[in-house]
């Protein structure tokens, strides 16, 4: 007997660290299919962030006291964790925001809005999040920048061969794509597209949200710019993200947010800037919240980020096979292999608000909207999709419970 | 549990809509989109001779059971009354003829055709448009 | 016998709902003397935060199941209540941002940059935290405008006698001033000021992070058009902070961060903004620091604005009474009736930093350095100064230990 | 404990600084802020005949006891040493004659001297300024 040699996860008994998982939906268990719009918390961070609540809150690097200390080296020692995470050859190139959002808009502010100009052009891909597009789109209006879009084809993967096209009318600046989509799980190939950026001298500016928290990562063999992140969706707690940008980049550019902390000198007249990574951490930081975040990764780490991908990817092949058998089921993306944990799908004739609602029913969350994504459902023709997502804590059982689901939504409106 | 939630009614409004179509050189007209769900609706409106009553509506659109359903129905309701009375027509008349338990976003689907009716009449007569309706604050009344 | 009626409260017990005392620091009880940097947080804001994680934790305004209902009340529940703690007209006029820091930078963005000009003026005060300082100095530069400072006199107080000489030259369309000043504890006259602001055309910008957490705010009394507070020091989490704004100016301004949420319709052609409050939402909110920031409010409803401040100007009139009597030690700022609890000193000969440390071997923890109020200590002819700060769990023993801890200062550098 | 903090010699030498004052003409002189605590030092070298080794060495500034004493330490040790041997010099070599321990915090009050001096001989001599010292991530080394 052979057994094949690969890191697996107990997903069952993962799920026991997850404390909402204790409780009943409409008196069934909560099977929550929604991981890629915001994971659960393991009480691992959840104990984190209360035990520095409770033993060492205090602002970070100004105070001489202990307190102020401690919460310094937590913050910092967090900083560390995401540099290490991310594979970033310098931990200063990590930058704490709000969310991955935030980390994209302060290249598109810092950067964009002082390096772009008319006669230059943005390139985002139609799979984009609404975070990787719309920022693009405004500074490419404020400075009279050109905006092209990368398409899909026909199973939501990135079509290459358009780049060039993209290119024809001007000089390309930024390349933005994201490493993995939400709304249909493509897995982009950003080692391509940071080529062919650089090689237009053009920065390669990286949405890692959906990526982070179940692909491992490696910004240096990916070859971007910037790559953002953020920490809700990979087990750790709303509030932070983080941006990693490469330091040559980071160190020309202007600051975004202003104020105390980012500084070297104020004067009534003039105001220098502080170093990396200070430069871009504007007012007090999330401090509690990247301590989370830093718990997260640990968390991730014991796991084993291949690990949790190999099963969110068993989980979708499933959910993939199951949902096509049923009558009336579109499933979208590309095939099982080339997939994140994430299925997308409609039913004819029932729109996907009305599916969800059933559902929520029955315990069982799922996403139905148009994923922030409404360049792409304009290119699938639909207003919205059912999204059902997975994460380390998901379970088989929960797709039986999903397709059970979907069933009986059709049996509803049949 | 899941049956409760769409009464029959609500089905039978869904599957087979009232007043459903287009207006060519409607009186009023105005479309709505909950930009959430991605619902849509368009309504058109003809008016009596006196300027002022309802005389056919007609909607468009595409969009979840709750959003297509309750305006369906309110095409039903409104027929016959004056564009004043309308746009004093409060929600709570469509919901309860909706006559089922809605979260606060489903809330919004349901009213989404009230909202683009009352914007269509502001917009040809003039009728006052409660703040209120910017309280369906997801909702981009275009 | 007379009983002055006056509400009170009674620090030795509220000590007892934050964790972080029962602690020694260097073998001794922790006098923590920094709150204006940040405050301790109550076990009633940890557990609301955690509760949430626990039971709700889901993204908000999007999700059409249960659990993503309850975190939409749970947010939208803090966000009602930070408008009635303001008094905002309008719950729509309360944006949620990381801190005030960046709601600042939100007005001085999204107004700023698109409204000023040459020939324009932006007024802003020498008492100014670097976080209402640097952003208007920096988008003056960027769009040619103007930058001009209101002086302090002796006391730290603002000499509004310069208004008019700073309208001199220009077109005054901004005055930003904090309410309470961080570094020296005044309380700034900012009726009168936005009376002066409206009468120029100009709109009145209020850092109000060190007056929310210690002072009854009434955005309607104040008369101002903006009001930033942050929650970290308020006994909520960081990660929070909150914008209010007036809604007619809110609604024809552009918006700030661009992404998730913020938006209407998102074609290839252009975009559309979404409705107030979410257009300057952009992104997954920090959902769980907001739920935070409520429970903070709650926390501080109970206990009593006007209480808390009776008993820090208390305190802080004790402080300055007996630091005072000290030989060397020179204080700043104006008398103790008219400031917050808020005290700032020099020892003659001593770095504040060294005193700050000596003060930390025996467990109190003040602040020591410039308080991110360059242009201030640039006034005062000093690089920095000593500050210790109080709230609503600061008791009388901490000033006694301080006192003692500049005494000791003073032996070991005499 | 407080007394451990600061030992005579800190002291000693924060209260009677050595080779404090100013230098005109200086072959090399930078000065550099450590904006956490406004500490403010200004270094002023003058070279031997061979252009290489320090033959004066001045300071001054104002800031804390251990960002002074530091580098009043400072300029006893360096006198007579050459730029290139400077260059090369570890922080933990002054750590050593500070010999108190020190937080992250005041870590960079006690190099400040020590940076600004590199920056100094790095500018006049070109001599290297490893990135180590871009480390001490808030001193603005003007
Ligand atoms: C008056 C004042 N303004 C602004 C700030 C900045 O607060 P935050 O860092 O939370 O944005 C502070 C905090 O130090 C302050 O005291
Ligand atoms: C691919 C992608 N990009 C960006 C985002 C935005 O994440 P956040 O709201 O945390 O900034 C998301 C989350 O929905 C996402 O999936």
């Amino acid at each position: 007997m052979v057994v094949t040699a690969r890191t697996s996860l107990d997903a069952q008994k993962l799920r026991a660290d997850f404390p909402i998982f204790e409780q009943e939906i409409h008196g069934k268990p909560l099977a929550y299919l929604d991981s890629a719009v915001t994971s659960q918390k393991p009480r691992q961070v959840l104990d984190a962030m209360r035990d520095f609540y409770e033993t060492s809150n205090a602002n970070v690097h100004r105070g001489v006291y202990t307190l102020s200390e401690r919460a310094t080296e937590a913050f910092e020692g967090a900083r560390q964790k995401v540099a290490d995470f991310v594979n970033a050859p310098d931990v200063r190139e990590v930058i704490f925001t709000r969310q991955a959002t935030e980390a994209l808009n302060l290249v598109a502010y810092a950067w964009g809005l002082n390096n772009l100009g008319p006669g230059d052009l943005v390139v985002v891909t139609e799979l984009e999040h609404h975070s990787n597009f719309v920022p693009w789109q405004y500074m490419a209006e404020k400075t009279g920048a050109g905006f092209r879009m990368l398409h899909v084809n026909e199973d939501g993967e990135l079509d290459l061969s358009g780049l060039d096209e993209a290119a024809r009318d001007g000089n390309v600046k930024v390349v933005a794509a994201n490493l993995v989509s939400n709304a249909l799980g493509t897995i982009n190939p950003i080692e391509k597209l940071a080529a062919w950026a650089h090689a237009q001298g053009a920065i390669m500016v990286v949405d890692g949200a959906q990526a982070a928290p179940h692909h491992p990562v490696d910004v240096q063999a990916l070859g971007c710019d910037f790559f953002a992140l953020s920490a809700h969706k990979m087990c750790g707690p709303t509030g932070v993200g983080a941006l990693w940008g490469r330091r040559e980049i980071l160190e020309a550019m202007e600051p975004f947010n202003l104020g105390g902390h980012m500084i070297s000198k104020v004067r009534y007249e003039s105001t220098t800037w502080g170093e990396l990574p200070h430069k871009f951490e504007a007012g007090t930081s999330p401090i509690a919240e990247a301590v989370g975040l830093g718990a997260a990764i640990d968390y991730l780490n014991e796991v084993g980020i291949e690990a949790i991908e190999a099963h969110e990817q068993e989980l979708a092949a499933v959910a993939l096979e199951r949902l096509g058998e049923i009558e009336g089921v579109t499933l979208y993306g590309p095939p099982a292999d080339r997939r994140a944990g994430i299925v997308s799908f409609n039913v004819e004739g029932i729109h996907p608000h009305d599916v969800a609602q059933v559902l929520d029913s029955e315990g069982v969350a799922i996403r139905a909207g148009h994923h922030c994504c409404q360049p792409l459902m304009t290119r699938l023709a639909v207003a919205a999709t059912n999204r059902a997502s997975f994460y380390l804590y998901s379970v088989p059982e929960e797709i039986d419970r999903l397709v059970e689901g979907v069933q009986k939504t059709r049996k509803i409106f049949g | 549990m899941a049956e409760d939630l769409y009464r029959e009614v609500i089905l039978d409004h869904y599957k087979n809509p009232r007043g459903h179509g287009v207006m060519e050189d409607a009186d009023a007209q105005a479309e709505g989109v909950n930009p959430l769900c991605g619902d849509e609706v368009s309504i058109y409106v003809q008016f009596a001779d006196d300027g002022e009553t309802l005389e056919e509506v007609k909607f468009s659109g595409r969009g979840c059971a709750i959003s297509q359903a309750s305006t369906s129905m309110l095409m039903e309701m409104v027929v016959g009354k004056t564009a004043s009375e309308i746009a004093g027509l409060p929600k709570e008349a469509l919901l309860e003829e909706v006559g089922i338990p809605l979260t606060p976003v489903r809330l919004k689907c349901a009213l989404l055709g009230l909202g683009v009716l009352k914007v269509a009449l502001h917009r040809a007569k003039g009728t006052p448009l409660p703040d209120e309706w910017a309280g369906l604050d997801e909702l981009e009344l275009t």
